[in-house]
């Protein structure tokens, strides 16, 4: 056992065949996405030409994500990175949401066979609601509530950047049962598609990138479910789930930080590589002293890309062997985001402003990789969170 | 003397740039960016403010004279919105350059610019791919029966499908000096290529174009200080990815103080008002380096500013583009929507960021 | 009237003559200065041989420090910033300390008559005690007591960083006379040389720079001092000063922190225009394209410090004007250090080895100029004043 | 496969190393400082370790033999004191380098290093100014009658006054290929000039050399694979420099959870803790960098570390260099005084930045 980065011959080959097929398959759907606010309307039959198992969850029977000696998290950083390579969005094509998977965190034996189980590889869709207009990372502020009423929960409130939320066979919506409890009284209720007072307020939200992903505002206006339909409630403890909410919403995205690091470093790979092909071809317009500098700027820009990688790898390297560490996550999602907008930013800049334009999709990649530092956690989150480690609970 | 007050003039051009581009420009941004153009009602608004057609008032300008006070109009405007004042501003300078270079015979041109708000000029500046933007690879000479060739190619010409009058700058190829040639649409040789929008700015309808046109003699403008008036149009880039930037923390500020998390409005704590402060320590610096610089533009003794813009514009781009970024970060998941204003400042000044770009002038730094 | 950073001829002229004088005959004694811990000990013959009036406090009847119509706090950077040029240790003798401005801004007319007015061009010194071993910014934690016995005050407490505390004629000491009333209970005293109970526990506390710059460690056991010496008690107002110490003591150093960030900039500069000339003469040994890398950071690093000097000039442009701006000031105050630390390690990079050796004073420099992001203030007590014009009261 | 796991040896180096950083070096940092000299018991526990000698068993040494477990054991030994290390170290890779190119017939001279604590060895390898590392001036040749001539200039040589033996690297004058001599100390044409100490690291007592000097054909090591012990002597810099800045954020982490300011710990502070946070996200990837680095230093079929040994080097020393600021930042007055160790480690940082520095692997960035 030695100490080392090199992926094993499977994984690399599996990562360079990913990427080969993104970018020359997925991506000359990038714009078409972007204008669509949706997927490319074939992106079956795109898919179904991946030469490699993507996992795919929207084609029952399809062949699983592999399995790696490298570890299952540290692998499926190849397929975040060189999926996003092409473009991003085959994602919202592939997964399934997440609402099953905190199901499966947070729901009894029971509810995980109901509503989890029957997902897996399935095609069916499962969205997440937990944010709300006034709130997003401090999720004591949920201000849904949730009334029992006989047999019933009664839901009332918004939610907003529900991925999947429109579409979704059943989204996992956290709502409040008792204000006065405050973080304690948030509790997951399974709501499926066509309850009564379910409300798609938005479609597919009004986003700067990412828009082929689709986002959903959710109103629930009186929306009455099944009293079963709160996670983690057997039936015969009187109304108090297991758990609480909030803990369970965290847990199912801690371990997902690292892959948002990680597709923004694709993003910006690929925007690298573009940029570098294109200069390459313009070469006689440089200067020497100009090529030279711009050559030094790639090489800079390369090398901070791979440090995200390491960063990365090492918080999943760990989740891999069990040794989660938080600050490890944090620090595998705090590193990159920002560094790849900059990344793309240079790139735009050093080829003008043909760089900036419908020409190229680096201006589509720009927008879309600014989520990867809102979502599931800021940059300013990750940093408390590795404060938190390095001097505890004090830390503000 | 050291004098860092602005003038009873200036303070005015401020006060009006501001408001008007709160109350008009402001509330039509999105507008133009969708349909690709100024609405007609605020473009002729704007145009007979004339605040963004930098020209004398016997040729029908409003006679905004020193650069400080172009500055301080074009900040104050796009606090309002920037892709508004990039498309003014950049027909504007056409009537500019041609205001000052192009001598009596070209007056007519001019008026018709400053009379005719549906008019619209252009000066075929930029080149991109991060060239020094005073090192052009558009060349000019002249042939051997005495008339001015020009060859090159040109990105970022704003309403480069239609504008006219349209100016060309390059190099002569036997002097290495700047120079710029009056161009009829009509020429042989142009080619435009319209670029079908992009990051931000589209209601300047920018396009790239090519050029291998041959013009009679007298349509060579006069050389004479021209370097300092493309200095000046290149500082108002800075100027509106400035006012841009300052607008951004100020809403991200008022957001910060209304947005409750964990207990407390999140401008209580430092993780998020210390990235809106150096923003605005930075906005501070790279706004007095732009007033500096536009104030020794007009100084005979001044050496040539040529390299100090490029470097500046390199700066305030990163300034722009860093302080945008930290109000969409201020804002969280609501920045990155079009509920709010933020994302749209923050393309817009990373497309700013490009247009005048030299490698040279600054390097690549990664944020950790 | 038009806008415009450049100086008026006279004031052009003082700064250079101030520049190469500092530079050609300060300079040479920088290294003493730092090794012995105190200023040369011909300070004042050196000091002597000044082509323009430096505004000596030590030497009576010499000449105040122009005018010119730039106006005074503008005026005073340049003299800061050339006089910092040439190395900091004449800043030291120039100076009478800042106890009696404290006087100034805090007493009654009597005590102003009695403990500011000889002081001004007297040549005697005073000193200022505030900050203590377990706080420096957060004034309220003042630990120092103040007792009244009879007619006299009695003060008990350590206090550390009193520039000139072990030879000042008098020493302001900020004590509080009343725990419960936290920042409000704090006052101002004047406590001579010589008084009973005033013991020097350092004369010269062991700095990684400034090391010329005496600042002492000054411990009050049961030191007495008569009932008048509380500033701003005319002694008719049973015991209560006129003003809260605490404010007193700020006012008098807001107006001062843009002087700092350009003594900041002098050093800075000093070490850049060395590097330069240094690096010129070994132009042979670089490859071009190293070469011209090596021009492109000289000129962005000139251009860093030209951007705090700008700062630094605007806000004391606005002192000036009467329209005192905190947010001004603590641009100008935080603008520049740590850019200034960045471009002094920047040179000593590019020199390699030898420029972090005694052989040159950058290494003096790089560990004098540290202090400037520290004292009076650091960076990030700036941005909380900018972070609060911004945002009022509430920002963090 | 990727493995990030450290292995028995290396933890047990890494626990080692720890242990003697704190328990051991740390407590004389000062006086190795004050004295220009490692004290002499301390410099012997050190060496009776072998940590920072690399050298196989079967000639003295510890028998460390991958690159990976150096750094391992030069960053848990620089948690207590960078001075001390870099001067064992500098010390130790003339042993090093001699184990591996000197030959069966340079054992005599390797084992004197490894079994003599009062020994010093030093490698001429740095030329500052800029350069980089791997374009050495100092100029290797053959002269007419097979001698080996060699000409340059050194900086930073640990022990430069009186090392020996002694190497100097340069480039062959014909191939360019990089190559190392042994040169005796009795040779006519050595110049020393020993600094009189420096901002940090004088425990090391570095000098400048000068070489003008004919040594026997012998005396020229074997070249092969010299670049990977090159590329190991250098890679040590960045372990002992992260080793430094982790130790600082610990220090300041403690610090700040202590001291108590406006009612809180000032660890309650974001403007305090993220700092300290971004210093521990700098560090952790710069330093798995570093073992990246030194893992594929041993892989046969990677391409040639050289440039990358100075990108990370340039980055090494900003990190370091930083995160050692925001320790000093986070103490304030206290950061400033030699009560406390962080001013220490804020020169050290500095110094070390200063050895092997490329200014095409980065460049000056203003703070705001």
């Amino acid at each position: 056992m030695t100490f080392s980065f090199t992926p094993s011959k499977p994984l690399a080959d599996y990562a360079r065949a990913l990427r080969d097929w993104s970018a020359s398959e997925c991506r000359p759907y990038a714009r078409e996405a972007d204008d669509r606010h949706a997927p490319p309307e074939n992106w079956r039959e795109i898919l179904d030409t991946a030469p490699v198992p993507l996992g795919r969850h929207d084609k029952p029977g399809s062949d699983p994500f592999p399995e790696f000696e490298d570890g299952y998290w540290v692998s499926r950083l190849a397929y975040y990175e060189n999926l996003a390579y092409g473009d991003i969005w085959p994602f919202h094509t592939i997964g399934s949401g997440i609402g099953h998977r905190v199901v499966q965190a947070m729901g009894t034996p029971e509810q995980i066979e109901k509503w989890y189980e029957p997902v897996v590889g399935s095609g069916l869709v499962t969205a997440f609601a937990l944010t709300e207009p006034h709130f997003g990372s401090d999720t004591s502020q949920v201000a849904t509530t949730a009334v029992r009423d006989g047999d019933s929960w009664v839901l009332n409130g918004t939610k907003i950047f529900c991925t999947n939320g429109a579409v979704a066979d059943y989204t996992v919506v956290f709502a409040t049962t008792d204000k006065t409890l405050g973080a304690k009284g948030i509790n997951a209720f399974v709501v499926p598609k066509g309850a009564p007072g379910f409300v798609v307020g938005k479609v597919n939200e009004h986003k700067m990138g990412i828009r082929s992903w689709v986002t959903s505002e959710l109103v629930f206006a009186d929306c009455r479910i099944p009293v079963e339909n709160i996670l983690g409630w057997s039936g015969d403890d009187q109304g108090r789930p297991r758990r609480g909410g909030q803990a369970g919403a965290l847990s199912a995205l801690a371990s997902n930080r690292p892959n948002i690091a990680t597709m923004g470093i694709g993003i910006a790979q690929a925007s690298l590589d573009v940029t570098s092909r294109l200069l390459a071809e313009q070469r006689a317009g440089f200067s020497p002293r100009r090529w030279s500098a711009v050559q030094d700027e790639l090489a800079a820009m390369n090398q901070a890309l791979q440090r995200g990688r390491r960063a990365a790898h090492w918080a999943q390297f760990l989740l891999d062997r069990g040794g989660s560490d938080r600050s490890a996550a944090a620090i595998g999602k705090g590193y990159a985001p920002h560094t790849c907008e900059r990344v793309i930013r240079r790139c735009m800049q050093l080829l003008g402003p043909e760089g900036t334009s419908r020409e190229l999709l680096l201006e589509k990649w720009y927008r879309d990789v600014k989520i990867m530092d809102i979502f599931e956690g800021s940059g300013q989150v990750q940093r408390l969170i590795v404060a938190r480690g390095l001097m505890g609970r004090v830390a503000g | 003397m050291v004098n860092l007050e602005l003038d009873a003039e200036q303070l005015e051009v401020a006060e009006l740039g501001r408001q008007l581009g709160l109350e008009v420009l402001s509330p039509v941004a999105r507008e133009a960016e969708e349909r690709r153009g100024v609405p007609e009602g605020v473009w002729r608004t704007l145009f007979e403010t004339g605040l963004t057609v930098p020209v004398p008032e016997e040729l029908g300008g409003a006679g905004i004279g020193d650069t400080v006070t172009l500055m301080v109009a074009l900040e104050n405007l796009s606090y309002g919105d920037p892709g508004i004042v990039f498309a003014a501003y950049s027909s504007g300078v056409a009537a500019m350059l041609l205001a000052r270079h192009g001598g009596p015979e070209r007056a007519a041109l001019v008026r018709g610019l400053t009379s005719d708000p549906t008019a619209r000029g252009a000066v075929a500046l930029y080149e991109g791919q991060g060239r020094g933007a005073a090192e052009f690879a558009t060349v000019i000479h002249t042939t051997d029966d005495g008339r001015i060739r020009v060859r090159g190619h040109k990105t970022a010409v704003a309403f480069g499908a239609d504008a006219d009058p349209l100016v060309v700058v390059g190099t002569d190829e036997r002097s290495g000096a700047v120079r710029a040639v009056l161009v009829p649409r009509d020429t042989d040789g142009i080619t435009v290529k319209a670029y079908d929008g992009g990051l931000a700015l589209d209601a300047a309808r920018t396009a790239a174009m090519s050029f291998d046109v041959t013009v009679p003699a007298e349509n060579l403008l006069d050389a004479e200080d021209l370097l300092t008036t493309l200095g000046r149009i290149r500082l108002g880039v800075a100027a509106i990815a400035l006012g841009t930037a300052w607008r951004a923390i100020d809403y991200a500020a008022e957001y910060a103080t209304e947005r409750v998390a964990f207990g407390r409005p999140i401008a209580a704590f430092q993780g998020v008002s210390f990235p809106l402060a150096e923003a605005q320590m930075r906005i501070t610096q790279a706004r007095l380096e732009t007033l500096d610089l536009a104030a020794r533009l007009h100084d005979p003794d001044a050496a040539d500013l040529t390299a100090a813009i490029s470097r500046l514009l390199a700066h305030v781009g990163e300034t722009a583009a860093e302080a945008t970024r930290a109000a969409v970060q201020t804002l969280g998941g609501h920045g990155f929507i079009a509920e709010h204003p933020v994302e749209l400042w923050y393309r817009s000044a990373m497309a700013l960021s490009a247009l005048d770009f030299d490698p040279l002038c600054s390097s690549f730094t990664p944020a950790l």
